[in-house]
């Protein structure tokens, strides 16, 4: 049952496999297994230290994997050095954000658009026309984004100077850059108000819609995870311990036990 | 200066020199590592300034003139020492660049000064290769440095007066003026009885030579000859003390101050010393009844604001300034040429500090420096005693 | 009586002012809840209380005015406060976290209060000499709880302490922060996004907008209220 | 908010009608080409010189002030740069001309080389080594004096102007620097600007994010490096044409704060900054030398205190808040942040607008 | 024999002197997370400073004892004045940028004051050299052996068995999370520094002696002194002063046994030192490594 849906012809949008890692001693995945479909927004709850993180870190490449296999597209990501793994049309975000705090939060959503367009150290020493005109699409692009996401008051800010909030949803727009054909969020929702959560969740769902990429959300916050996510992959310990709808995971009385808790 | 052209002199003359001033020049080490030299342009300063306060040198056309001297730091970089000269001659107009200092420094303008036509005078350094520059026809004369192949010279046969089959052990700062003095020593011994049995260098940015000296006694030589200057030769004869090698240690002239070279490395680490001089050592009171000397100890006393009386390069400063003067009280005409025919032709001069039987200046155009003979010294209780005085036979 | 109260506290970063007149004012053994949209400035006047950021106005504790003092000062007059985000040590081990935690208390307290907290959250215990930055986020939240906590305040500052919890653990600290309350009658103020809990568990509550206190009372008639209800409870 | 926090913040371009900014650009142009022909010799040296130091200081300041990989060692570059020039010239005359690719291309590779290594390390251990490489880079110069004739330094004798041009030697030296100058400014700015730009202070913020969207620190570091010792290089070519000596003396810990100070006082990753920089260095030790011994080196000290202090953002950020100031009552909101321009908004003024002359 | 035994010892000797200035190097890192590049020059100053109560007729020790004294706080007041406006917001550079402005200031400020020339300086323990078999070494040098491994000792044990150890390293890694704990940061980087030109200053006397005083009397010993402390492992102080003490003894070693290196190119060695540990041990001997977390 933890197999990615083997109907579909095309490949998943991501396979992750028995994958294993340790830190010195510690077992952070111990075997899990992760599929998700493309254009499926996969869910990925679990305990705190479960692996949700390294699971993202390892598709990232940033860790080392003893053993397991991961393929985004049907590409091995394995083989990949963690700047490939972008060109792969992978997008990320980090639990406890990693936006560039020096660069304007404009720079930093531009950022986004490097591993969709060209141009080296030589083209752009050469300044090509090409190039201009790229960098003239792209800010635009941007700025569309950031009002998408309301953060064009903070289009010229320095990045560091946002409210945590402020700084999960420029991440999040940086991803969006990318045009990603996977995008992997860690806890998106930290920081949000109720109200605030539900915006967020109708956007990615939107932007879905419209470009249509597969999502693997981590998320601790189950209003989040209940309105956005198909299916729910539950982590223990490094290992699968259940996948399922949202209601189904809910109600299994293991990740109550493990994760939930009573306070439902 | 934004016209585009040095402009000429008046009539016939060259730029820098009126009916009542006549300007020199100088780029010389006075910040950085070597800082200690700025007393040398300070002394020269001052000297010029009581000249001009009596109404100037009379020169040898009859008219008094002022000296204007402009004095440059280049921290002894010779790059920036090529900067200040260009500055000097085009925007400065000197006459002259006089009491260039340092050997690096100095061999990197000559090209343009000869170029410009502008004379080096009295410049305080010695290396051979000026002696080659001059062969190819540089505007230098009279430098008051000692050729370091003539002073070798003068230590070679004071080692063989002591004893004609020494071996010899050598440490030598890794620069031009260091290993210019080694390869000349080698020379120099090839056909006498005398050997280099040993020879250490030393970074001028090393921290000690205590290692070092302690390879060379380790060689078991008889003489030390000492080509470091400053704190190293200090360093050195202390070590050499503690590690007790006691054998004859010669040092060059220009380590040869009594407060600030010898006297810190411990009264008995000198003592037995020996090296070669040709002016006294001001850096002690052993001399101060000499009456050069004491008119020595009165212009620094007049002049305590820029003068340390005790300092050996302020002395020296003084001694390379009366040179000038008296190059240009001989000096009757108003072109560069002249000052540097009248310069080389100096011959037998007597200054103040110049020790008794012993004279400045050539005569010779061919020879580009103004130290001809020279004293072998001992330092003895606290203090040289000078012995024969050696000169140069060619 | 009012324990900890703030008048006319106005703070701002090097340019623009953030907080304008905030006043707030909690009893002795309160838990208060600071709500407030993103970018509302719960967290500058977190950093305001213990001298983080530039202010101007009054903020009392127990009848000691702060402002001004330096915030290591404002620490030892008992006021602990957790950091939004971690604010872990990273290359410090847990232990060694929890200790820099206990470090004006006498050791053989601090260990007795370290052994308490690893029983609460046995994570720790397990990777006691583990560094911190090898922590999950989970984990790191936990690690700065206790380490809050172990320092015995009187006021407790807590900006998101959900942040990055699961559901459960969440849960199991406000039930723990309302044990140690009744047992200590140690005063607690936190800034939530998880309202339900947060209310749940506070007998008093404040709303922040754009700076200001936009409205303040009992935890239960903001409960009830449809408004918050819409913004922050769903 | 006042004008002391705003010196402290990173201030981004100013930014002015495209009419202006050409019309500024060809008049500072002119001037600089007109003013050899009246500049006595020595001026236009020390005009040399400054030039000499932007083309370093431009190549450092992508290295140091965006990517934000400190080196103190680029000297030695400098100094290979500059004997490369000499032995070439006087032993193999060279072409002096022909030297500067072949400088360019051999520092270039030097510092690929080194860079893979030693960019690998943190900000405080790369300064320590690249400092302590300064603190050698004489004594190098010296283990090789078969090649480099030690302490008395190689005299050259070279970049003789074309009898066709008519030029006297200063004025061709001074074209010839222009031309180098200009050519590593645009280039830089481009890079320091865009796709590229970004990519670099991705790197300089943090690493990691930065290789989840695809930047390659350690490639692009390696590169960017590998330029800046090869700026490095080729300026130490130049330095030779304008003072005609190498000596090891030259190239020493004074240099390195030379280069340090070159950014510093222009003002971090701000690469119009790098000409007050240069400007300083090469004018400021001939006023100080007058006064103490210690001075010129006492003011490169002070320098560095009080830039870091009163003015991180260099004379350049100094610059902009001033023209910020001027340009306010034109456009509100020009000062600082734009809120409230929506995307459109700024979009379209970044077209109408192209940014000062000496402010890209 | 007797001139690898004297060689070894010189070695040693030497090596205890960078040992000891990577001491306060060391000291000065564990408290505020920088590297000072103007400790070495701190501690110039100060020697010139207990120089000058010798020429004023005080014995040497106590000239001594003041100039520790007044290090401290001049050490101190420049970790306050310069250092910690900038320290929580500043980048590793900022801070690089103005330890390298101190020691320019410092050194040319001493030039200033003292100017350039070189002086003696009174030792402390004045007489014959002590023998060690047929080699001998000077009572300067065993003076600064012995306060090196004194001042290596004493900073271990606070480091590693005080709480303001433990008070230091959490202040480094989270300045602004140590002082909500109630560790008043900021005193403690002061004090540090202050302790740090302290130690300097003891060194730079005890060295003066053979280094002549003169403002770039420590200069030169910089660069040992980092290569001292990378290769410790830049925060153990034991590693440091054994790390210095290699230094100094191949350093020796190689300018009188390899032909390459020579007298001249000593310092090149130091070089070759610092990066070869980066590469292949970059923790040092003693250090630790750091788990990198994203
Ligand atoms: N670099 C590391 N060094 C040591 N241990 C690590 C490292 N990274 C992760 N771990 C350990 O691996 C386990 C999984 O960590 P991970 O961050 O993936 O958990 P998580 O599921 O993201 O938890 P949370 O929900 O709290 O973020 C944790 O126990 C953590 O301590
Ligand atoms: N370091 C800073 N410099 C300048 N402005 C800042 C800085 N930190 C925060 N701000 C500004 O202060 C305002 C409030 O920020 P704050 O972090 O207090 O909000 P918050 O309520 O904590 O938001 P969140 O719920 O997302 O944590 C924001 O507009 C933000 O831009
Ligand atoms: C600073 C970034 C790399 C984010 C970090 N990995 C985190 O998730 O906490
Ligand atoms: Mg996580
Ligand atoms: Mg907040």
């Amino acid at each position: 049952m933890s197999d990615p849906e083997p109907s579909r012809g095309t490949p998943p949008a991501l396979s992750i496999l028995d994958v294993r890692v340790e830190f010195g001693g510690i077992i952070a995945l111990d075997g899990a297994t992760v599929g998700v479909a493309p254009d499926q927004v996969m869910g990925l709850i679990g305990p705190n230290g479960a692996g949700k993180t390294t699971l993202f870190n390892c598709v990232s490449r940033l860790y080392e994997v003893q053993s397991g296999s991961i393929e985004v597209h049907g590409t091995d990501v394995l083989a990949r050095r963690p700047d490939q793994v972008a060109g792969l049309g992978v997008a990320r975000t980090f639990q406890n954000v990693g936006v560039f705090p020096t660069e304007t939060v404009l720079d930093n959503v531009l950022v986004g658009a490097y591993p969709r367009t060209r141009g080296g150290m030589w083209a752009t020493a050469l300044g090509l026309p090409s190039i201009r005109r790229s960098e003239r699409t792209e800010r635009e692009r941007a700025r569309a984004l950031l009002a998408e996401l309301e953060l064009t008051a903070y289009a010229d800010e320095v990045a560091g100077q946002l409210p945590f909030g402020s700084l999960k949803r420029l991440e999040l727009a940086r991803a969006l850059m990318m045009e990603p054909r996977l995008l992997m969020l860690d806890e998106p929702a930290n920081g949000l108000t109720h109200g605030e959560v539900l915006e967020l969740a109708e956007l990615v769902r939107g932007l879905r819609g419209s470009h249509g990429f597969a999502v693997l959300l981590v998320e601790h916050n189950m209003d989040m995870v209940a309105s956005l996510c198909d299916e729910v992959t539950v982590l223990e310990l490094g290992r699968t311990i259940a996948v399922g709808t949202p209601d189904q995971v809910r109600s299994d009385p293991r990740v109550i036990e493990a994760y939930l808790g009573g306070a439902e | 200066g934004n016209s585009r052209e040095a402009a000429g002199g008046v009539d016939g003359c060259d730029p820098g020199i009126t009916d009542d001033t006549i300007k020199l020049g100088a780029s010389t080490m006075q910040s950085g590592a070597a800082a200690a030299y700025k007393a040398m342009p300070q002394a020269s300063l001052a000297l010029f300034d009581e000249v001009n306060e009596a109404g100037g040198v009379t020169m040898g056309d009859g008219k008094k003139r002022k000296i204007e001297f402009v004095s440059l730091d280049d921290a002894y970089d010779p790059a920036r020492a090529v900067k200040n000269t260009r500055q000097l001659v085009e925007k400065d107009q000197v006459f002259a660049i006089f009491q260039a200092a340092g050997t690096s420094p100095t061999l990197a303008i000559m090209d343009y000064t000869t170029k410009a036509g502008v004379p080096i005078v009295f410049a305080a350094t010695g290396s051979d290769e000026f002696q080659k520059k001059r062969d190819e026809g540089a505007t230098i004369a009279a430098f008051m440095l000692p050729q370091v192949g003539f002073e070798n010279e003068v230590m070679v046969r004071s080692i063989e007066q002591i004893d004609p089959d020494a071996t010899i052990a050598v440490l030598y700062p890794n620069d031009g003026l260091g290993k210019g003095s080694l390869a000349g020593l080698k020379d120099l011994v090839k056909d006498t009885g005398l050997k280099v049995v040993a020879e250490e260098s030393y970074e001028q940015t090393s921290t000690s030579v205590d290692s070092q000296i302690v390879n060379l006694k380790s060689s078991g030589a008889d003489v030390f000859v000492n080509f470091g200057t400053g704190t190293f030769v200090t360093q050195a004869l202390k070590k050499a003390n503690e590690i007790d090698w006691d054998v004859e240690k010669f040092v060059i002239s220009a380590s040869t101050d009594v407060s600030t070279v010898l006297a810190p490395a411990g009264e008995d680490a000198a003592e037995g010393v020996r090296s070669v001089a040709w002016v006294y050592d001001v850096s002690s009171d052993a001399n101060n009844d000499m009456p050069g000397v004491e008119n020595w100890r009165e212009f620094a006393e007049r002049n305590k604001d820029r003068v340390d009386t005790h300092n050996s390069i302020a002395a020296l400063g003084y001694n390379n300034s009366q040179m000038m003067l008296k190059a240009l009280e001989e000096f009757d005409g108003c072109t560069r040429e002249g000052l540097l025919e009248t310069v080389q032709k100096l011959r037998g001069v007597e200054t103040d500090l110049g020790l008794e039987g012993i004279t400045f200046g050539s005569g010779d155009a061919d020879y580009p420096y103004a130290i001809t003979s020279m004293a072998t010294m001992q330092f003895l209780d606290g203090k040289w005693e000078y012995a024969d005085v050696i000169t140069r036979d060619k | 009586m009012t324990f900890f109260a703030t008048k006319q506290l106005t703070a701002s970063y090097g340019r623009g002012t953030v907080l304008h007149n905030v006043e707030v004012s909690v009893d002795q053994g309160d838990i208060a809840v600071i709500l407030g949209a993103n970018g509302a400035g719960k967290t500058t006047f977190m950093r305001a209380i213990t001298g983080l950021v530039k202010t101007q106005g009054s903020i009392v504790l127990d009848g000691l005015e702060l402002v001004g003092k330096r915030t290591h000062s404002i620490a030892r007059h008992g006021i602990a406060h957790v950091p939004q985000g971690r604010g872990t040590f990273k290359d410090l081990t847990v232990a060694d976290n929890l200790r820099v935690g206990g470090y004006r208390l006498p050791e053989r307290q601090v260990a007795a209060l370290m052994d308490r907290w690893y029983d609460f959250f046995p994570k720790l215990k397990s990777r006691s000499n583990q560094l911190a930055g090898g922590m999950s986020g989970g984990e790191q939240q936990m690690l700065a709880i206790a380490r809050a906590l172990i320092s015995q305040p009187r006021l407790l500052l807590l900006d998101e302490p959900s942040l990055g919890l699961a559901p459960k653990v969440t849960a199991e600290v406000f039930s723990v922060l309302t044990e140690i309350n009744a047992e200590t009658g140690i005063t607690v103020l936190v800034v939530e996004q998880n309202a339900k809990v947060a209310l749940a568990a506070a007998s008093k509550g404040f709303v922040m907008e754009t700076g200001r206190i936009v409205r303040s009372g009992p935890a239960e008639s903001m409960r009830n209220d449809d408004e918050i209800r819409r913004a922050y409870l769903g | 908010m006042n004008v002391f926090t705003m010196l402290r913040e990173q201030q981004r371009p100013v930014r002015a009608p495209r009419p202006l900014v050409i019309l500024g650009l060809v008049a500072l142009l002119g001037w600089l080409i007109w003013q050899p022909m009246v500049s006595a010799p020595y001026v236009n040296f020390d005009r040399s010189m400054v030039l000499v130091f932007v083309v370093v200081g431009l190549g450092l300041n992508l290295l140091t002030g965006l990517t934000g990989q400190i080196s103190l060692g680029h000297g030695a570059f400098f100094a290979l740069g500059a004997y490369l020039s000499a032995t070439l010239v006087n032993e193999y005359a060279w072409n002096y001309l022909a030297v500067v690719p072949l400088a360019a291309v051999v520092a270039w590779a030097l510092g690929y080389l080194v860079g893979r290594p030693v960019l690998r390390f943190s900000g405080l251990q790369l300064a320590l080594v690249t400092l302590s490489l300064a603190l050698i880079t004489p004594s190098i110069i010296k283990a090789f004096d078969d090649i480099t004739h030690g302490q008395e330094g190689i005299i050259l004798d070279t970049a003789e102007p074309p009898g066709a041009v008519g030029l006297e030697r200063d004025q061709w030296v001074y074209y010839l620097c222009l031309a180098a100058a200009i050519a590593t400014y645009v280039v830089c700015q481009r890079l320091a600007s865009g796709r590229v730009g970004r990519s670099l202070i991705a790197i300089r913020d943090n690493e990691t994010v930065g290789a989840t969207l695809g930047v390659r620190a350690a490639v692009i570091k390696t590169r960017v490096f590998a330029l800046s010792t090869a700026l490095a290089g080729v300026a130490g070519v130049l330095y030779t044409w304008v003072v005609q000596f190498v000596g090891p003396d030259a190239f020493g810990l004074t240099l390195a704060i030379t280069f340090i100070i070159l950014i510093v006082v222009g003002g971090l990753g701000a690469m119009p900054g790098v000409v007050f920089g240069a400007l300083f260095v090469v004018y400021v030790p001939t006023y100080t030398a007058s006064l103490d011994q210690s001075a010129a080196g006492l003011s490169f000290g002070v320098a560095l205190l009080f830039f870091m202090f009163l003015l991180p953002t260099g004379v350049i950020g100094l610059v902009r808040v001033i023209a910020r100031g001027l340009t306010r009552g034109r456009r509100k909101g020009a000062a600082g942040r734009t809120t409230g321009d929506t995307a459109q908004e700024s979009a379209e003024r970044a077209d109408r607008e192209a940014a000062l002359p000496l402010d890209a | 024999m007797t001139l690898l035994l004297q060689q070894l010892i010189d070695g040693i000797a030497w090596g205890s002197l960078y040992g000891a200035l990577a001491l306060t190097l060391v000291l000065v890192y564990r408290a505020s997370g920088i590297i000072n590049f103007a400790q070495a020059e701190f501690a110039m100053v100060g020697a010139f400073v207990a120089w000058q109560f010798t020429e004023w007729g005080l014995p040497v020790v106590m000239a001594i004892v003041i100039a520790m004294v007044l290090s401290f706080f001049g050490g101190a007041a420049a970790e306050l004045v310069f250092v910690r406006p900038l320290s929580r917001t500043a980048s590793h550079f900022t801070l690089i940028i103005i330890t390298l402005g101190l020691m320019l200031v410092f050194n040319n400020g001493a030039g200033w004051v003292w100017d350039f020339s070189a002086r003696g300086f009174p030792e402390i323990w004045p007489g014959p050299v002590i023998n060690i078999g047929p080699a001998v070494i000077s009572r300067q040098g065993f003076a600064i052996m012995a306060a090196a491994g004194v001042i290596a000792v004493v900073l271990y044990v606070l480091f590693q068995h005080t709480r303001i150890g433990l008070a230091m390293r959490a202040s480094v890694g989270d300045p602004d999370s140590a002082s909500l704990s109630g560790i008043a940061v900021a005193n403690l980087t002061t004090i540090s520094w202050g302790l740090a030109a302290v130690i300097g200053t003891l060194v730079a006397s005890l060295a003066a002696p053979q280094l002549f005083l003169q403002p770039n009397m420590l200069a030169t010993t910089l660069i040992y002194a980092f290569a001292a402390m990378i290769l410790g492992g830049l925060n153990s102080p034991p590693g440091a002063l054994v790390a210095g003490i290699i230094v100094g003894v191949v350093e020796n070693l190689a300018g009188t046994y390899l032909p390459g290196i020579g007298g001249d190119f000593k310092q090149a060695i130091a070089l070759l030192i610092i990066i070869g540990v980066l590469i292949v041990r970059p923790q040092g001997l003693f250090g630790k490594k750091e788990v990198v977390r994203v």
